[in-house]
């Protein structure tokens, strides 16, 4: 075993306990931190996968943004949760064993093909591929249509939360 | 290589050739000395922080003309440790009802956030930490597990103030970050690469001059990243106590400030890295020596602007923290990353000097249209908000009657 | 992988690790009277009352959304500058129309008042 | 060498994770965390894929740079959502909140 190897299996199961612990943590602000160390293991996974950048971009888009306005939205809606009882539904046994079988049958899957067992690595790293992302999403005959659409997206994503997120009353007895 | 012009290399050198001596095979044995060095770097940060206590607090004591630490050892300079053997014997109080885990883990991710950034800082032409191909955002992505620290420390200890003040604080450092990023966006472009030590080598013109406004943008932004004076409200102590560390004592407490001191020299490490060409000086390629100590006296210079700032500035309301960046950093942020990309294309062909000096002139031009909107939206504000006093003041007489003596 | 980020790995496990020690260090070195008084919420030596959840603002969220929507720009943005010697004067402007539509999300936040703290 | 069946089956196996979580839980918020989960098992095999098949064009960057943005568009709107039902019905578990059913 390699020390890569190594490295792959302490962090996917780091990220696999920290991801079912996200699902099933009774209160749910440590289901919330849960998914911070599942994310920061998604980041190691990227610079194994040679994707530094992403690993960064995951920590500050994922760790530094998201789980932030995670957190803010579980202390904003804290009332709501008296954190007693199951935070499961009644479908909850039903739905382990649907996940368990489409687990079964994905892995059953990529045995049966072997070209994921013995696919490697393909070629030497181009000499800079954040670069190489630049190009391909500026480029017309490449993603430039998907990065203008992408801005968008943002633009109403942001539109829409604001208009729904804003507070009309404004509230008393807030801080 | 010679010692006294290049040490670090000359030491390394050294003792990679007794590891192969001693029958360690050589590939093996360049592997571990950058594992050493590794180690051996946040070590050494975390020491400097007893000179940058020391350094901060008999700076700040001039300036508001008082001596500062002057009893222990010569200058005081034995302060810092006396403060340590006192916090070092200070009970740990946990609070109840903390959550333990992020508790106790708080205080570790906000030093620990601090000094992972000094991985990529390029010291010399030949010391540069690690040199990876996404300096730059490896440093906004390391700052970012401060804040997770600070959203830790407010929630997990389960007291009001400490969450409000967490709040406040993450509130600043989230939205401070985007200038930051848009005006660290800048010396990317100009040198094409987000490594640090490329980004150095980039700059036989420092990028101070090439790119004022965003430096002056990065400079604030930093300063509001640390949540230092006049960008305190973390701290505010007259109004939410101590904020988000008021639960935590002993060294715990301690590892706050330590967390606080030395990102604030990082942050003029970064800064002197990006916009004042690093180690660069004369004579710096041929002994690497004199580059770490350019770089150290740039530094220096720079951490002394942040401290007098600090030991300077009232305080702003957290709603003049806000409005200052969405309203004012974001827009010159982006206005002058585009500015420097248009020049930088479309001067791709032209000198230097003249790419340089059309470079300035747009940082000139969007700096005067800010300063002219600026006035201008403050007079009509001034006068909306004496209209408004006035009928405030018209409503008063219509109760009291107006005065006698009017 | 490269051998840099296993590095980088052993420098972050250091950062991490020495606040650790030290702060274990003086939990040993420190005294250990535990009242419970002592371990009380701190407040202004007043008794805590209600909740310590307290509600807060929706504009602490409003902030923090509009940080993750520029956060994202930087994904597209920072190949875009490190690949700028390869664009073409079309794919600069690409970027800067790109940079122009979020700021348009800027200008409606700013009009929507998500930034007045009253 | 980790072979790519490795990454393959520890983003299937996150996948199934996020959707038991988004069945099963509750709580809304909960729900959006579980998707999330999904999105980066998603992430982990475009990426997989462009290092073990085709790293010299840059597509399966691209990809994860669209699925990045998309899950933050969705986390905006999404949790704005909440919250908004949150304040009229003050609740946000989905069992409970029913008006938006026919």
């Amino acid at each position: 075993m390699t020390l890569e190897q190594i490295i792959f299996l302490i962090i996917a199961v780091v990220i696999l306990l920290a991801s079912l612990f996200v699902v099933t943590a009774p209160k749910m602000i440590h289901a919330a931190l849960w998914l911070i160390l599942a994310l920061a293991g998604v980041a190691v996974i990227f610079v194994l996968l040679q994707a530094p950048f992403f690993a960064v971009v995951q920590v500050i888009v994922y760790i530094g943004a998201i789980a932030v306005l995670f957190i803010f939205a579980v202390m904003l809606t804290r009332k709501a949760m008296q954190d007693t009882g199951s935070q499961l539904n009644r479908y909850s046994i039903l739905a382990a064993v649907i996940c368990i079988m489409i687990f079964g049958a994905l892995t059953g899957m990529l045995l049966s093909w072997g070209g994921s067992a013995t696919l490697l690595e393909s070629g030497a790293l181009p000499a800079d591929s954040i670069a190489d992302l630049g190009v391909a999403l500026t480029d017309p005959n490449g993603f430039l249509l998907p990065f203008e659409v992408a801005s968008i997206l943002l633009l109403a994503a942001l539109i829409g939360a604001i208009y729904i997120g804003r507070d009309r009353s404004s509230g008393e007895g807030e801080q | 290589m010679d010692f006294l012009t290049d040490p670090v290399t000359f030491i390394s050198q050294w003792v990679q050739q007794l590891l192969i001596n001693l029958g360690i095979p050589e590939i093996t044995a360049a592997q571990i000395l950058p594992g050493v060095g590794a180690v051996i770097l946040p070590l050494l940060a975390m020491l400097w922080v007893i000179f940058l206590i020391w350094y901060e607090r008999k700076i700040i004591g001039r300036l508001q003309d008082r001596p500062g630490p002057n009893r222990v050892g010569p200058f005081g300079l034995f302060q810092p440790f006396a403060d340590m053997a006192k916090i070092f014997t200070k009970e740990h109080i946990t609070p109840t009802g903390a959550d333990k885990v992020p508790y106790n883990l708080a205080p570790i991710l906000a030093v620990g956030g601090v000094l992972g950034m000094w991985a990529v800082v390029p010291f010399s032409a030949t010391v540069f930490g690690i040199d990876i191909n996404v300096g730059a955002l490896y440093i906004i992505a390391v700052g970012s597990i401060g804040t997770l620290g600070i959203i830790f420390a407010g929630y997990a200890s389960n007291n009001k103030y400490a969450m409000l003040g967490a709040f406040r604080v993450v509130a600043q450092l989230i939205s401070y970050e985007i200038p930051m990023v848009l005006a660290l966006l800048v010396p990317v472009l100009l040198s094409r690469s987000m490594g640090m030590n490329s980004i150095v080598q980039a700059q036989p013109v420092w990028f101070l001059v090439v790119a004022p406004l965003p430096a002056l943008l990065f400079f604030i932004s930093s300063i509001a990243e640390v949540g230092r004076s006049p960008f305190d409200l973390a701290e505010a102590e007259s109004e939410i106590v101590a904020g988000f560390n008021i639960e935590y004592s002993g060294l715990k407490f301690g590892m706050f400030f330590v967390g606080e001191f030395l990102h604030a020299f990082t942050n003029a490490l970064i800064f002197t890295a990006l916009f004042l060409g690093g180690w660069q000086g004369p004579g710096a390629e041929q002994y690497p020596i004199l580059g770490f100590v350019y770089f150290i006296l740039k530094t220096l210079v720079v951490h002394f602007l942040g401290i007098a700032i600090r030991g300077s500035m009232p305080r702003f309301r957290i709603d003049q923290v806000m409005q200052l960046n969405w309203k004012i950093f974001t827009p010159i942020a982006l206005l002058s990353l585009c500015s420097a990309a248009l020049v930088e294309k479309l001067a791709a062909g032209a000198g230097d000097l003249v790419r340089i000096s059309l470079h300035v002139a747009a940082n000139l031009v969007i700096f005067g249209v800010v300063i002219l909107v600026g006035t201008k939206s403050l007079k009509e504000r001034n006068a909306r908000l004496d209209d408004l006093a006035a009928s405030h003041r018209s409503a008063i007489h219509l109760v009291l009657g107006t005065p006698h003596d009017a | 992988m490269n051998m840099v980020w296993f590095y980088i790995g052993i420098f972050l496990i250091v950062s991490l690790g020495l606040p650790a020690v030290a702060i274990f260090l003086a939990s040993l070195l420190a005294p250990k009277k535990p009242s419970a008084l002592k371990s009380t919420i701190y407040e202004c030596g007043l008794e805590t009352e209600g909740e310590t959840w307290v509600q807060f603002k929706a504009q602490y969220y409003l902030i923090a959304l509009i940080f993750l929507v520029f956060d994202i720009e930087i994904i597209f943005l920072y190949p875009w500058a490190v690949a700028f010697d390869r664009l073409g004067l079309f794919a600069v402007l690409e970027g800067l129309l790109f940079i122009t539509i979020l700021a348009g999300g800027l200008i409606y936040a700013w009009k929507k008042g998500a930034f007045e703290w009253a | 060498m980790i072979p790519l069946s490795w990454y393959l089956i520890l983003a299937a196996a996150m996948v199934c994770i996020g959707l038991f979580g988004v069945i099963a839980r509750r709580n809304a918020i909960a729900m959006l965390l579980s998707v999330e989960l999904i999105l980066n098992a998603v992430n982990i095999n475009l990426l997989a894929f462009w290092r073990y098949v085709d790293v010299v064009h840059a597509a399966g960057q691209v990809f994860v740079v669209m699925v990045i943005t998309a899950a933050a568009a969705e986390v905006a709107v999404g949790l704005a959502i909440i919250i908004a039902v949150y304040r009229k019905q003050k609740t946000i578990v989905t069992d409970d909140v029913s008006d938006l059913k026919g």
